[in-house]
């Protein structure tokens, strides 16, 4: 199958992004903001066209989906090693590609209403361009250094985006925390691949993916404290994963995060950048999955299963609904992970493979609908908190429907999309690990009941009035939450057991009746709560808070997290280790080395003295020279 | 009159004209055309290279071997290979920005530009050297004029300054003497005659214990202007004091100077040396890496940060050639080459800031991308380049250090590698710090908001900078497979 | 050649001589003295080379014609020495060597 | 032995003619045109220097007592050419000062007999003339030292230079009368047979030794140096910082590696000793001197540490390498002097303070003083550069990589004090600097001299090559 075009679809966004950047200055707002989505919908085009000729015309040979890539050598290493630029196209990277353009264009669009009379609008969609750019080159990615290439890239991207605002003190604190905490990831990231390029001899992954490679065969081959070395590899570069999907511990960045302007959160901090981590786990699934038996495999699932949960608890506290999305964001990433984590790898037992696959597609359609929606909110009420809002369904009608559509769609309530892809999730957890899928089951009531906090605070609630009136968002914000809420409706409807399997094989997915029930019951349970202690304005919240005492405080404090860290960078690394640092070399090095300056000129003040002026010193100095030096000749040296 | 010799004529040419400049017009016009025509020969060079290694497979091609001091062997011998053609154009590019940001030298500007080109000269001459003696001259050379350049034009306890690296340089220069004196006197063991070149001696096997006695003064010689922990503390204050101009051509070419004869004199003459001394100043290096990232956080004086990021990124440089690898060897050189644009680019910029605010302490700088957005943009890309982000130049190089140090098997380097590797987040810290303080935020200072654009000759010498380090960061095949295939031979002198 | 007495003893005498010159130019108080014990010194040598060449190597007269340059050089040098004294003496009245001693350091 | 072979003493009967001329000069010339006096003697001068140039022949007379090589009679060139300069140098001041006391053919009479006697220590071949030439070469240089009699100083740097100087040379012959008796003679020739390393020869050889030393003013019998040098006029301070040192070098040179080589194993630890001394001390008071006569007094000792790296070897690499170096030296020093000379002459200003921003005021000056400092301190691409190297090249040749390190220690701290001087003229800025002033024209001429002779002797190899041709040819 010819991929060659679809090189275009990361392109056009990177021209878009040239273009909108040099020019900044140059280019009228109106007309970079339809540069920008006009770039994007050609991307989006291309990208749906490749996805039908992959998953329905050609991608298909006798019942297995291909692996196609094009690449070409950007840079050596040695003789073995080195650096491919290249795309490779399967299920995931394709699936992910109509993820990133749909998602990505809705909030194009989305933004030109939002960002109007911002006077960054132009760098604005300049910057989206460069993320969008940056992502499908991540998806795209042929090998582990291309991929931490264009990791890398998304970094920097949501950087910039975070600190969009950068005259609030808030916004540069966030930015620089996100780019720090990930980069930390990327340091262990960096160190797997740095194994595996060592141990393997490549970072292909078609090589390494392959389940009879060397790569995976030979995993034994060395050890390091009684793991595998590549089983140290995939860890470190799970690591990088969690770091980016903010999993448990260096999830704080993604609260924080929420300083961006709203499409901004909408886009990369829920639906396409944070799930680069699972892509990424996603990606070299094989070789979790085959290299000692699965243990990073394990690690994965547990991680991914306490992140859900610890922020599924948070998220019940908090009262800025940004930050509420965010934590729902990162405990459905943790969904995710365990979803890969309990996952096999043949047909019907890779249904976890395909379920978190699936969790992605569903959860970045609902998710960036919550978020725009979300945006819509603030945008006509100007506050994030929900302090400031209530019974604005009267206001916002159409925020208010695609908003409860998509709360539906995440607390897994039949036929929404939520529903299908949580519960083979649960089916996979079922099957794989019980604890898992309590936790699991669990996490769907919390889901649920903090969604419906949040829907009802902002929708129903208190009945107040406003200062001024908030109204509809415009068309061109609308327009994007209808065809999300549309996908979020009818997403789970795609037979994507079909489509997207560990070992490429589609299999026949099956609706387990059981265990759907349950988690149906879970979420119901947990928004008929919500329902009673929300939907009317009531003390009861309040009061239970009361009860839960120090617990509450706790979650709302986000377990004290922020404050460990900050611990750790302000008080550990810069008063107890830069400052001392930089006083010892200006105090030590540096005056060691002035110091021997110093004492020369001091000697050569002592010895002044021998220059008496007096030549009759002198003469005795001349005569006991001779004396000596005979003596010493005559006595010491001559044999 | 050979393609090379030009490097050291033109410059002398310029000066001899430079000595005739009436006022600054005729001089800064005078040292632009000559540091132009420099840049067009570098990239001549370049080409005329790329073409001759295509016929012509010895290790150093161009060469001319005029006898000099006959007496002791002493010959003018000069070639050039991939590592040197490369820093030759480095060197050239950032003559020609400094000239251009120092557009505006009122003060003795014919003096001023006429130390500049002979500290270029004594770059050149250095870079294309292959006979021991004539490189040590001009390494001299090169080092000299800073005294004048940082005494005479410098800002702050310049006296000092100047004083200190001067003699700091120098006295490693003094060391070095010793170590060039003990390899020429052991040049004849395989019974041939004495001899500076570098290229013969590498045939000849020197004793392994007399390897051992002269590495480290070689290494050291070398290293102390490459900013060997613990021997870098001339650069923070000389840097600080420094001119903007100085300070580029200091820090993005000077400081190459150490890495470059460390890799052609001490690596590659006393091979068995460096292998026997490489724990103890891979552990320098390492600590040099980390510790200059470490109190570059602390530091309010722009300057002064990027002084010590120098310190932590040229401790890569040794580092990557103590692995004794291609890889890290290229990634050696071509962090010499991007370290050399970021931090020309950087001490630019930082140049500029200041003239416009007259400090350069960040605490009193805030807002910045309101009032200059160009410097601003620039300098928060050359920050991201810096922090090694893919698409920069010092991405290229770092990765190429990382994977090549971890080649090494055994414990201790790999330690010594995923130490220097942490390196990246905290040069992410400290770099995130000073954009976050400096450019974002809001305006600290209301007579900022009047702050005069950037001109045209800024933006040209800016440009003149981002360019290579945009261009070697996404298109890094070429010129890391020209430096590859140069370092073949080195290798083979290794092992 | 004298009857009875060795080269040793002449040896030692001139030695003795020559440290007594020493002695002197470094404790005199007075210019013209120094002169003088530096007089002693060379008388010293002088002495020495005549009695080498008549008790050591008699057969040439090396020693013999050295020490009468040796005498001559050192009236030379005593006159010239004298008139730079007495150059001095014009300005500062005194030829005391503690007052020769602007210059130090 | 025919007339013809007193040709050998070419330079000794032409420069004696010179004096000779002089006096009748003095005598015939009216005295209130006396300064013509100076032209003439700068004239002759300058036809003995260049008369030095044809090619001679080589041999000896007297018995031995007198004898001229290539080498020897290149070095009297090199004396001429450095005199030459000094004249040039001086001659301003000789018209201005000296001229209205009716005492400037004096002072070339004195200063060239001095001369002399270092052409007869130089081509001595027995200690009898050697003595002679030392003496002939100091008494004069005595007198001229207390020259400006109107100046204390003068005549206290005078003092000191004659009482040391006797004391010096009644050490030495005393040591001298030694080696006659343990080798029964005083000729050179005879006694490289007869040395022998007893006790006593080593007594008269340390003894020697001092003498020497005394007038290249190693440590630690270097302590008249600096203050004579600071009383004495410039002209004599540069003299003996330049000519009489280079002149006592070349000899002690001579004699260690002819005569007393069979007694190296002494001198070679002797000569390695004083040398680092030497060194340390030179340069350590140098540091803080003000008085620019004193700083370059001490500069030049420090500078006779490092020649003695040259005398290490013991072999035609050593000499080649000595006198090469002596010959650069004699341009840097003389450029250094001859810029304190033109400055005192027209400011009587000699401290280093008075230096603050010279630059900004006289060019020209600074930049000579410049390039004589960077060639004093041995930085490349001045000749000074050249110099150094090729000395620690002989020390290390045989080995002692230690004395070398010492050296290039001594370097940078002399770099340090070098600087300083620098960093008066050209980093600092001064209301009182000293203001612009044109010099004579000779004044010009020897500045220009010395500074192309620092700009070009080092890059001009041949000259290094020719020297070690000649070296090559005397062992």
């Amino acid at each position: 199958m010819n991929i060659t075009y679809i090189i275009l679809i990361p392109i056009i966004p990177f021209i878009v992004f040239l273009l909108l950047g040099i020019f900044n200055q140059k280019i009228k707002p109106a007309v970079s903001g339809y540069v920008g989505v006009f770039g994007l919908l050609a991307s989006a085009m291309l990208s749906f066209y490749a996805a039908y000729q992959y998953f329905f015309v050609n991608g298909k040979v006798d019942g297995v989906y291909q692996t196609f890539t094009e690449k070409t050598v950007w840079m050596h290493f040695t003789d073995t090693l080195h650096i491919d630029m290249g795309i490779l196209v399967d299920p995931i990277s394709v699936m992910m590609l109509v993820v990133v353009s749909v998602v990505s264009l809705m909030v194009h669009i989305y933004s030109r209403g939002y960002m109007k009379g911002d006077e960054g609008y132009t760098k604005f969609f300049a910057f989206l361009g460069l993320f969008t750019f940056s992502m499908y080159g991540l998806v795209l990615a042929t090998n582990l250094f291309q991929i931490y290439i264009f990791w890398e890239l998304v970094g920097v991207s949501s950087y910039l985006l975070i600190g969009y605002y950068y005259t609030k003190t808030s916004a540069i604190a966030a930015a620089k925390k996100a780019f720090i905490v990930t980069r930390f990831a990327d340091f262990g990231f960096l160190i797997g691949i740095m194994i595996i390029g060592f141990y393997t001899g490549t970072f292909d992954f078609e090589t390494l993916n392959n389940p009879e490679g060397s790569a995976i065969l030979n995993w034994a081959a060395t050890s390091f404290m009684g793991l595998s070395v590549i089983t140290w590899a995939l860890l470190f570069i799970f690591i990088g994963g969690a770091g980016k999907s903010a999993m448990f511990p260096l999830h704080i960045w993604l609260p924080d995060a929420m300083e961006g302007p709203t499409p901004v959160s909408a886009l990369i901090h829920a639906a396409t950048m944070v799930v680069a981590g699972v892509f990424l786990v996603a990606r070299l699934f094989p070789m979790f999955y085959f290299v000692e038996d699965g243990f990073a495999l394990n690690i994965v699932a547990y991680v991914g299963a306490f992140s859900a949960l610890f922020a599924a608890v948070i998220a019940i506290t908090q009262t800025d609904i940004k930050r509420v999305l965010a934590f729902s964001t990162m405990s459905q990433l943790g969904y995710m992970m365990l979803g890969l984590g309990v996952s096999g790898y043949e047909g019907h037992e890779g249904v976890g493979y395909m379920a978190s696959m699936f969790h992605l597609f569903t959860h970045a359609m609902f998710k960036a609908l919550l978020f725009l929606g979300a945006g819509s909110v603030i945008h006509a009420v100007h506050s994030n908190y929900l302090k400031d809002m209530g019974s604005l369904r009267k206001y916002m009608p159409i925020t208010n429907i695609t908003f409860l559509i998509a709360a539906l769609a995440i607390a897994g309530v039949p036929p929404l999309a939520g529903f299908w892809s949580k519960d083979e999730i649960l089916v996979a957890a079922f099957e794989h690990n019980k604890l898992i899928y309590y936790v699991g089951v669990f996490v769907a009531g919390l889901t649920a009941f903090y969604m419906f906090r949040l829907y009802f605070g902002i929708f129903w609630g208190k009945d107040r009035t406003y200062d001024h009136k908030p109204k509809e968002s415009p068309l061109s914000m609308t327009f994007p939450l209808l065809v999300l809420a549309v996908l979020s409706v009818v997403g789970g409807l795609i037979p994507f057991s079909e489509f997207v399997t560990a070992d490429k094989v589609g299999f026949e997915a099956h609706l387990n009746y059981p265990l759907a029930a349950i988690a149906t019951t879970v979420g119901i349970i947990g928004i008929g709560l919500a329902w009673i202690f929300y939907k009317k304005e009531n003390n009861l919240s309040d009061r239970y808070a009361k009860a839960f005492g120090p617990l509450y405080k706790w979650a709302s404090d986000k377990f004290y997290f922020d404050e460990i860290y900050m611990f750790i960078t302000k008080k550990i690394l810069f008063k107890r280790v830069s400052a001392p640092i930089a006083k010892f070399d200006r105090k030590v090095v540096d005056g060691t080395m002035n110091g021997i300056g110093n004492k020369t000129v001091l000697i050569s003040q002592k010895i002044k003295g021998v220059q008496s002026g007096k030549v009759q010193d002198y003469a005795f100095v001349f005569v006991a020279g001779v004396v000596v030096i005979a003596l010493v000749f005559i006595y010491l040296w001559s044999n | 009159m050979d393609i090379l010799s030009l490097f050291i004529i033109v410059p002398v040419v310029t000066i001899l004209f430079l000595v005739f400049a009436k006022s600054l017009k005729q001089a800064r016009m005078v040292a632009m055309v000559g540091s132009l025509v420099q840049l067009g020969m570098a990239i001549n060079l370049v080409f005329a290279y790329l073409k001759e290694r295509t016929v012509n497979d010895s290790i150093m091609v161009f060469t001319k071997d005029v006898v000099w001091f006959e007496p002791f062997n002493i010959h003018y011998n000069i070639g050039v290979d991939g590592i040197s053609v490369a820093l030759l154009l480095l060197t050239a590019i950032v003559v020609l920005a400094g000239v251009f940001i120092s557009w505006k030298m009122y003060d003795l500007p014919k003096e001023f530009f006429i130390s500049l080109i002979v500290l270029s000269i004594g770059v050149y001459g250095f870079f294309i050297s292959i006979d021991l003696f004539t490189m040590f001259v001009f390494f001299e050379i090169a080092v000299i004029p800073m005294y004048l350049l940082i005494g005479i034009w410098g800002s702050g306890p310049r006296e000092y300054s100047a004083m200190k690296l001067t003699l700091m340089l120098m006295g490693a220069s003094a060391i070095l003497l010793v170590g060039i004196l003990g390899i020429y006197f052991n040049s004849d063991v395989d019974g041939g005659a004495l001899t500076f070149n570098i290229l013969e001696i590498a045939q000849v096997n020197i004793p392994v214990e007399v390897q051992k006695l002269f590495f480290p003064l070689t290494f050291i010689g070398f290293a102390v202007i490459g900013a060997l922990f613990p021997f870098h503390t001339w650069s923070p204050d000389g840097h600080a004091s420094a001119p903007t101009a100085v300070s580029m051509l200091h820090a993005g070419v000077l400081m190459k100077l150490g890495g470059y004869g460390v890799f052609r004199v001490a690596m590659y003459l006393l091979p068995e040396g460096a292998v026997d001394w490489s724990w103890i100043f891979i552990i320098l290096s390492v600590v040099g890496v980390i510790y200059g990232a470490f109190s570059a956080i602390k530091q309010t004086d722009l300057k002064y940060i990027n002084a010590y990021s120098s310190v932590s990124h040229l401790g890569l440089v040794l580092f990557a050639l103590l692995m004794l690898n291609k890889t890290a060897w290229n990634g050696a050189i071509l962090q010499s080459l991007s370290h050399g644009f970021m931090t020309a680019l950087f001490f630019a910029l930082i140049g500029m800031i200041y003239e416009r605010t007259h400090t350069r302490d960040i605490t009193r700088l805030g807002g910045l991308l309101k009032v200059i957005p160009f410097i601003s943009v620039i300098y928060v890309i050359a920050g991201l380049a810096s922090l090694g982000l893919p698409g920069f130049s010092g991405f290229v190089a770092e990765m190429n250090i990382f994977v090549g140090a971890f080649q090494q098997e055994d414990m201790f380097m790999r330690v010594a590698t995923v130490l220097s590797i942490s390196v990246i987040v905290i040069t992410a810290v400290y770099i995130l710090r000073v954009v976050g303080i400096m450019l974002m935020g809001p305006v600290k200072n209301e007579s900022y908001l009047k702050l005069e654009k950037v001109t045209w000759y800024e933006k040209f010498g800016i440009l003149l900078l981002l360019i290579p380090i945009v261009g070697i960061g996404v298109a890094p095949l070429w010129l890391s497979d020209m430096i590859l295939e140069s370092l073949d031979p080195f290798i083979k002198g290794l092992l | 050649m004298i009857e009875g007495i060795t080269i040793y003893e002449i040896l030692t005498v001139t030695t003795i001589l020559f440290f007594i010159g020493v002695y002197g130019f470094l404790t005199r108080k007075n210019l013209i003295s120094m002169l003088i014990s530096v007089e002693l010194i060379l008388n010293a040598s002088v002495v020495n080379f005549v009695v080498i060449n008549k008790y050591l190597y008699p057969d040439m007269l090396q020693g013999v014609f050295f020490s009468i340059f040796i005498i001559a050089v050192a009236a030379a040098e005593t006159a010239l020495a004298v008139s730079i004294i007495i150059n001095l003496y014009r300005q500062i009245s005194s030829v005391e060597v503690k007052d020769t001693e602007v210059m130090k350091h | 032995m025919d007339f013809s072979s007193f040709l050998l003493m070419r330079h000794e009967i032409i420069l004696l003619a010179v004096i000779l001329l002089l006096v009748v000069a003095e005598v015939s010339i009216s005295s209130n045109k006396k300064s013509s006096v100076v032209h003439l003697a700068i004239f002759l001068f300058g036809i003995h220097t260049i008369a030095g140039f044809f090619k001679p022949d080589y041999g000896s007379l007297f018995g031995g007592m007198f004898h001229t090589n290539a080498l020897i009679h290149f070095f009297k060139n090199v004396l001429n050419i450095g005199v030459l300069i000094l004249l040039l140098q001086s001659a301003d001041w000789i018209e201005e000062k000296i001229i209205q006391q009716q005492r400037g053919t004096e002072f070339f009479m004195l200063l060239f007999s001095s001369l002399l006697g270092m052409y007869f220590m130089i081509s001595a071949g027995d200690f009898l003339m050697f003595y002679l030439g030392l003496e002939l070469s100091m008494l004069p240089v005595a007198a001229l030292a207390a020259y400006e009699t109107t100046k204390r100083i003068s005549s206290e740097s005078g003092i000191k230079l004659i009482l040391s100087a006797a004391l010096a040379s009644g050490v030495t012959l005393f040591g001298v009368s030694m080696l006659y008796a343990t080798s029964g003679s005083i000729y050179f020739a005879d006694i490289v047979e007869a040395i022998s390393s007893d006790n006593l020869t080593i007594l008269g050889f340390v003894l020697f030794f001092a003498g020497l030393g005394f007038k290249i003013s190693l440590v630690p019998f270097h302590l008249w140096t600096a203050d004579v040098y600071e009383g004495a006029p410039i002209s004599i301070a540069s003299y003996l910082s330049v000519i009489s040192k280079g002149a006592a070098v070349f000899i002690l040179m001579i004699l260690l590696f002819t005569v007393l080589k069979p007694l190296m194993f002494i001198w070679e630890n002797m000569v390695y000793i004083l040398a680092v001394i030497t060194m340390f001390i030179g340069n350590l008071f140098a540091l803080r001197q003000q008085n620019m006569k004193r700083f370059l007094a001490f500069s030049s000792i420090a500078q006779a540490g490092f020649i003695l790296l040259g005398l290490i070897p013991g072999n035609a690499l050593g000499t080649a390498t000595v006198v090469y170096f002596v010959l650069i030296y004699v341009f840097s020093n003389l450029a250094a002097f001859g810029v304190v000379q033109a400055i005192s002459l027209h400011t009587g200003k000699e401290q280093m303070k008075d230096y603050e921003g010279l630059y900004r005021t006289n060019p020209n000056l600074s930049l000579v003083m410049m390039l004589a400092l960077f060639s004093l301190a041995g930085i490349p691409p001045v000749a000074g550069f050249f110099g150094k190297f090729f000395l620690f090249t002989a020390a290390a040749s045989k080995g002692y990589y230690l004395l070398v390190f010492l050296a290039v220690v001594n370097v940078t701290i002399s770099l340090y004090y070098y600087l300083l001087v620098v960093r008066a003229m050209f980093l600092r800025q001064s209301e009182t600097a000293i203001p612009y002033f044109k010099s004579k024209i000779y004044m010009k001429l020897g500045l220009l001299i010395t500074a192309l002779g620092i700009l070009v002797l080092g890059l001009y190899s041949p000259l290094y090559d020719f020297i070690h041709e000649l070296s090559n040819s005397i062992f």
